[in-house]
């Protein structure tokens, strides 16, 4: 089965820091992948020059066997290659509702309509209180997203994400900050998520990473280490000199 | 003074309340122009004017007392003048309106003045037309043609061929390189060189550095006043230019006290056209300076007395109406009236309603010590030029 | 030909320091806390009066009004930023400008109340006026003297940033102010001398010009637009980027009059736009 | 735009049709504010003339909250599509069509076209850069108008504009009858509108470009193509202020492209409220009301009572008078009845910060 996300070599250095060197990975179509690895790995970058917010120095990317290279992030978002941030990044004075019917209204390419009124839109508003509630968001819909508490926001993240109607999903630390009694309910939900979706997380909790992911791909100086599934991953012992010598525990 | 306008402005407040009740003893007068911003100076000084005239002649005048409203048009705001016209003649129920320091605000309120028929006094906006725009006006200040083509006339007689402008680029000084060239022409000068500045220019090096490497005979300057003129005696300063080869003339606003002060011995040998200045010597212009100094610790200028000749046209026309405040008896009264101003003799044209007096040539000489306006030469009983041209309605 | 494009660079670069100093302090407050400040030329106005009140009502001599200038303007931008810009740091850019255009109003119209609108006189001493004469080039010597005094001012400054201990602490809090604090550094303190250090240059900008430029009290609303202009072309909390500005735009301006004088009042306002198209955060900007 | 009661709203099933539908419902103090605006004709009929202008204001005030307080973006320099408006009216009357209506059209159409081929470059830039690229051409729209005298009148301003009586009836007369329920038609037009635009889908993506533009990114949705449309919307509506200011006071001069009509504009919007659709209306009608009273009482040193004005407002009621008293309503009160005016509090630290 051909892959839905691939990268051919990607380049990306800042300076004399390599960031990213000779990235080639392919994702079939819904396996969970973990992509893990020490600080600094170049983990985030690699998200960033996958959806288009870096421009890579070489190599290509592929979304369902096309050249997106040169697309813009829009237009990546648009043929289904979607992301979350570490750090939310959500619209702070609008309420979780309004954010995720934003995201349908630009998807359905709605939102140039100025002279009907937002609710007269209700499949629009339908679908995306069906994505709130399907995350556990429904009953707090209508609060301003700065008022809810982190955990709802940082599934917000995935809620923006979702409406978008993504092939291949990339949750960049979509558990950060959340307890870890919380974070197992959030990838419970994510790996509950249709098997049409491919999805890419990091992470560090290595337990749930061992738990949730069916491959994992390992990072190391802005290069790949090795992908694999968990056991192989587990077993590898430079993974395990990595981890023991690297920064991260 | 500033207790006796915000007292004065109370006093108007009390006044409108109870302005039914009083209506057929005072005569109400709406006083129009910037008395803030860019222009906030202007406006001191007209009102400084009127106010002296009114402690001169008391505030009462044939049976009537006299009653200043003064009203903030805040600068270049048309708009806002027109609306302040219309409120002061519908709300206030002002029986005149006078002022305006800036020529479209003039042109704007005397819209107002036309249509409600209400006497008008433009006391300082110097272009031509405005007061072809409402049959009620009369003007006490001067027009550009006035002085400049005086000034043009002059610049041949005494000798200069080749003349250079400099102007700033805003329509009066338009009109003034307009009314310059054309009077310099006709005398049979040439203008060999002409430049337009930024109204907000405040370094005129570049300007004068190129004016003087055409070496002219003279270099026509029109500057609108504030910061400029000090800027210009610098620079001509700086840049060297030899006064007694290349002759600088200007409007009278060129060599305002303010401006000598600031420029210092570099303005001695400035030649300027004007119709006023502290210096002129007459007994009637000595005791207007004296008491202006007494009460506003300053020299007065163009402005004060535009505001307070503007001042004597309205208590004399009012003399002859015995207090009628309808538009058409005041213009009727005020049409050739003449008088003994500070200024000189001056006049109201009875066929255009705009002023006829001297414009004097003065030199900037140092007496006393004190860099002074000397006048020198000067034409008599000048009309406005441009209207003398116009065809007769 | 030459010597006059000489004499216009020359003019040119005295009235670019004229800018310089005007707004070096606006670019580095706002670089550092992102304050709003469109009061920074009130501070100016305060300096040049302050000149004019010591020289007319005293008779001091002018050089010697000009570290009152400096004073005057910081210690009353002291007063302002602890009683009223502090509370702010943390509102909105929009609170921000509303605050400080309601004090730019405010001393407005108390410079009118206590030195009335007329336009203020400043009588140089005679060794600054005139002009000399250079390989045919006519240089002003007030221009010399502006000159070579704001080059002396931002030579102090750039070591005083590059060499001392606070210097290093402002460079820090400018960089990233989250991590200045992280680091302990007492970034609100460093951004109060700082404040009245940029302030006092202001002040000590508005003596200098009013020879050239004149004084009223319309003053710190009139040169607000030009302060802006010269940070955004300098980039934020860059003195580098802020002379070279300042030094491009006051060339620019005083080229364009004399060549092109049709169009010279467009000149400073196309390479402004054409400026900020090319590079959006300015010369020297980061970001 | 939160109209419920969180606290109320939570146990029960949200409902989420009725709630955007309640955004679009009009609210009983809105009845009340432009049944008020009627008043001047009744209690203050010296007093049209200020009405009309505030009018005006407010309307020229609003078009600028559509872009500043709703797309986020900082303009200096808005004057100019008032005053090309105000030109354009100006113009098509002194060459003989004194015809309002079109007028006003031809006038919105000219300045909607200016801020057409403006916002390609507008929607490029954010931060500082874009607050002085606005005010840069702004200045050079004036700079343009002065040199092109022979066009504009220069500074004397434009000469021979007369107005034809509103649909061949009603004169603009001296007490400013005709020109106030003019100005306060068009507001009213224009405010319906705007308040449409900010409900619909287009208005919701405005406010996520204002909130978050990286994050609009990441949704697939293009800023550019909704920051043009709003521009020249706003533009649009600048250019018919412009124009009914000339239409009902006959002149036009230079003031109308100045660089403080931008200023104070922006001064006004921010008083009231910006991003709160009446925060404009509420800014023009205190603003210019207290302008007005200050200048009568002391036409040398008004700007002094402004000015503290400003200051007061801004440590005392934050986020304008409009967020400011709802803020202190909701206090007192102990609810958030307000919410839905105070909704969009200090956006601007992650929003448009330069």
């Amino acid at each position: 089965m051909s892959p839905v996300l691939e990268t051919r070599g990607l380049d990306k250095s800042f300076g004399s820091l390599a960031v990213a060197r000779n990235i080639g990975i392919a994702l079939p179509r819904g396996v969970r992948y973990a992509l893990i690895g020490p600080n600094g790995a170049g983990k985030t970058t690699l998200i960033n020059l996958m959806t288009g917010m870096l421009h890579p120095d070489g190599g290509q990317i592929m979304l369902d066997g096309e050249d997106i290279t040169a697309l813009g992030p829009e237009e990546r978002v648009r043929r289904g290659l979607v992301r979350t941030f570490q750090i939310n990044s959500l619209f702070p004075h609008l309420n979780p509702l309004e954010a995720v019917t934003l995201t349908i209204c630009e998807r359905e390419r709605i939102a140039r309509t100025w002279w009907r009124p937002t609710s007269d839109y209700r499949a629009a508003i339908d679908e995306a209180y069906g994505i709130l509630d399907s995350l556990m968001l429904g009953p707090v819909c209508t609060r301003e997203t700065r008022e809810l508490p982190y955990g709802q926001q940082r599934l917000l993240e995935i809620a923006l994400a979702l409406a978008t109607r993504p092939k291949v999903l990339l949750l960049d630390e979509p558990a950060a900050g959340v307890p870890r009694e919380e974070s197992s309910e959030l990838f419970t939900a994510i790996t509950s998520l249709s098997q049409d979706i491919t999805v890419l997380f990091i992470e560090h909790d290595m337990e749930l990473v061992f738990r949730l992911a069916s491959r994992i791909i390992v990072m190391v100086g802005g290069g790949i280490l090795l992908e694999g599934t968990p056991e192989e991953i587990s077993a590898d012992p430079r993974v395990r000199e990595v981890y023991l010598g690297g920064a991260h525990g | 003074m500033h207790r006796a306008m915000t007292g004065l402005a109370c006093l108007a407040t009390i006044f409108l309340a109870t302005a039914s009740a009083n209506a057929q003893s005072t005569v109400k007068i709406g006083v129009i122009m910037s008395y803030s911003g860019q222009f906030a100076d202007t406006g001191t000084q007209i009102s400084n004017g009127m106010k002296l005239y009114m402690k001169e002649h008391g505030d009462t005048v044939a049976g009537k007392k006299v009653e200043l409203m003064p009203k903030d048009n805040g600068g270049i705001a048309p708009d806002v003048a027109k609306r302040l016209a219309q409120e002061a003649i519908v709300r206030d129920k002002v029986d005149m309106i006078v002022g305006f320091d800036l020529t479209p605000n003039a042109l704007a309120a005397a819209d107002v003045s036309a249509q409600a028929k209400k006497f008008m006094v433009n006391m300082n906006a110097a272009t031509s037309i405005i007061t072809t725009k409402s049959p009620y006006m009369v003007r006490t200040s001067f027009t550009v043609p006035q002085v400049n083509e005086s000034l043009g006339t002059w610049a041949y007689k005494s000798g200069a061929r080749k003349a250079y402008t400099l102007v700033s680029d805003f329509s009066p000084g338009h009109d003034g390189e307009q009314a310059f060239q054309r009077a310099f022409k006709e005398a049979g000068g040439e203008i060999i060189g002409s430049a337009r500045y930024p109204v907000a220019n405040l370094d005129f090096t570049a300007f004068l550095q190129r004016a003087k490497d055409m070496s002219p005979d003279v270099i026509y300057i029109w500057v609108p006043g504030g910061p400029q003129p000090a800027a210009i005696g610098k620079a001509v300063a700086e840049r060297g230019i030899d006064l007694n080869k290349t002759k600088v003339v200007g409007q009278g606003e060129l060599t305002f006290d303010e401006a000598l002060k600031g420029m210092g011995d570099a303005g001695l040998g400035f030649i300027t056209a004007f119709h006023y200045d502290h210096n002129h010597q007459s007994a009637k212009n000595k005791k207007f300076v004296a008491d202006y100094n007494a009460e506003f610790k300053r020299n007065p200028d163009m402005f004060s007395v535009g505001g307070y000749d503007g001042m004597h046209v309205i208590y004399e026309a009012l003399k002859k109406t015995k207090g009628d405040t309808d538009g058409d008896a005041l213009i009727a009264a005020a049409k050739g009236m003449a008088w003994e101003s500070p200024r000189g003799p001056m006049s109201i044209d009875p066929e255009t309603r705009d002023v006829v007096q001297n414009i004097y040539i003065r030199r900037v000489e140092k007496v006393g010590g004190q860099l002074l306006n000397v006048e020198f030469d000067k034409l008599d009983n000048v009309k406005d030029p441009f209207k003398a041209r116009m065809p007769k309605q | 030909m030459m010597t006059s494009l000489l004499g216009v660079l020359f003019d040119g670069f005295a009235y670019g320091m004229l800018l310089f100093l005007l707004s070096v302090g606006l670019s580095v407050t706002l670089g550092m806390m992102n304050f709003v400040n469109l009061a920074h030329c009130t501070f100016g106005m305060i300096g040049g009066y302050a000149t004019v009140t010591l020289m007319n009502a005293w008779g001091w001599p002018f050089l010697a009004t000009l570290p009152v200038a400096f004073i005057a303007a910081a210690m009353i931008s002291v007063v302002f930023e602890r009683t009223m810009f502090r509370r702010l740091y943390r509102a909105s850019d929009l609170d921000q400008c509303l605050l400080t255009i309601g004090l730019v109003f405010v001393s407005v119209a108390t410079a009118a109340f206590i030195y009335g609108t007329i336009q203020q006189p400043v009588q140089l001493p005679g060794y600054l006026r005139g002009s000399v004469h250079i390989g045919g080039v006519t240089l002003g010597v007030y221009r010399v003297f502006l000159i070579v005094f704001a080059l002396a001012v931002s030579g102090l400054l750039v070591a005083a940033l590059e060499f001392t201990r606070f210097g290093a602490q402002v460079r820090a809090a400018v960089d990233n102010q989250r991590m200045a604090r992280g680091l302990g550094i007492n970034v609100d303190g460093a951004f109060a001398i700082t404040f009245a250090l940029g302030s006092g240059l202001a002040g000590l900008g508005g003596a200098l010009a009013i020879d050239i430029v004149g004084l009223d009290p319309s003053f710190a609303l009139a040169y607000l637009v030009y302060v802006l202009i010269v940070v955004a072309c300098g980039g934020l909390g860059s003195i580098g980027g802020t002379f070279a500005a300042a030094v491009l735009l006051g060339i620019s301006d005083m080229a364009g009059k004399y060549y092109f004088p049709a169009i010279g009042s467009f000149m400073i306002y196309f390479v402004m736009i054409s400026l900020l198209m090319w590079r959006p955060s300015g010369i020297f900007g980061r970001r | 735009m939160t109209p419920t009661d969180p606290a109320t709203a939570a146990p029960a099933p949200t409902a989420p049709h009725p709630h955007m539908a309640a955004q679009v419902r009009w609210r009983t103090v809105e009845y009340v504010f432009w049944l008020a605006t009627l008043l001047p004709f009744v209690v203050a009929p010296d007093y049209l003339a200020l009405a009309s202008q505030i009018a005006i204001t407010a309307l020229f005030a609003l078009s600028l909250d559509l872009i500043l307080g709703y797309a986020g973006i900082v303009s200096l320099g808005h004057a100019a599509f008032f005053g090309f408006g105000a030109y354009a009216a100006g113009l098509v009357s002194k060459w003989g069509w004194g015809e309002p209506l079109s007028g006003l059209l031809i006038a919105g159409l000219a300045a909607g076209l200016l801020g057409y081929l403006m916002s390609f470059v507008i929607a490029r830039f954010r931060h500082l850069a874009l607050i002085m690229i606005t005010l840069g051409f702004g200045l050079l729209l004036l700079e343009a108008a002065n040199s092109a005298s022979g066009l504009t009148g220069g500074a004397d301003g434009l000469q021979g504009v007369k107005m034809w009586p509103v649909l061949g009836l009603f004169k603009f007369d001296l007490y400013g009858f005709t020109a106030y329920w003019y100005a306060l038609i068009v507001l009213f037009v224009f405010f319906l509108m705007a308040r449409r635009l900010i409900n619909s889908p287009f208005g919701l993506s405005l406010r996520g470009i204002r909130e978050n533009p990286v994050r609009m990114r990441a949704i697939g949705a293009e800023s550019g193509p909704h920051i043009r449309k709003i521009y020249t919307i706003a533009a649009f509506m600048a250019g018919v202020a412009g124009a009914v200011l000339t239409q009902t006071t006959e002149t036009v001069s230079l003031g109308v492209l100045d660089f403080q009509r931008s200023a104070d504009i922006l001064v006004i919007l921010i008083l009231g409220g910006a991003g709160r659709l009446y925060g404009g209306l509420i800014g023009a009608i205190i603003y210019m009301i207290a302008r007005d009273w200050f200048s009568g009482v002391n036409p040398q040193y008004w700007y002094f009572p402004i000015g503290v004005l400003l200051i007061a407002v801004v440590l005392f009621l934050p986020n304008g008078m409009l967020g400011g008293i709802a803020q202190l309503i909701d206090t007192v009160r102990g609810r958030r009845w307000f919410g839905w005016l105070t909704s969009p509090p200090p956006w601007l630290r992650s929003g448009s910060k330069p």
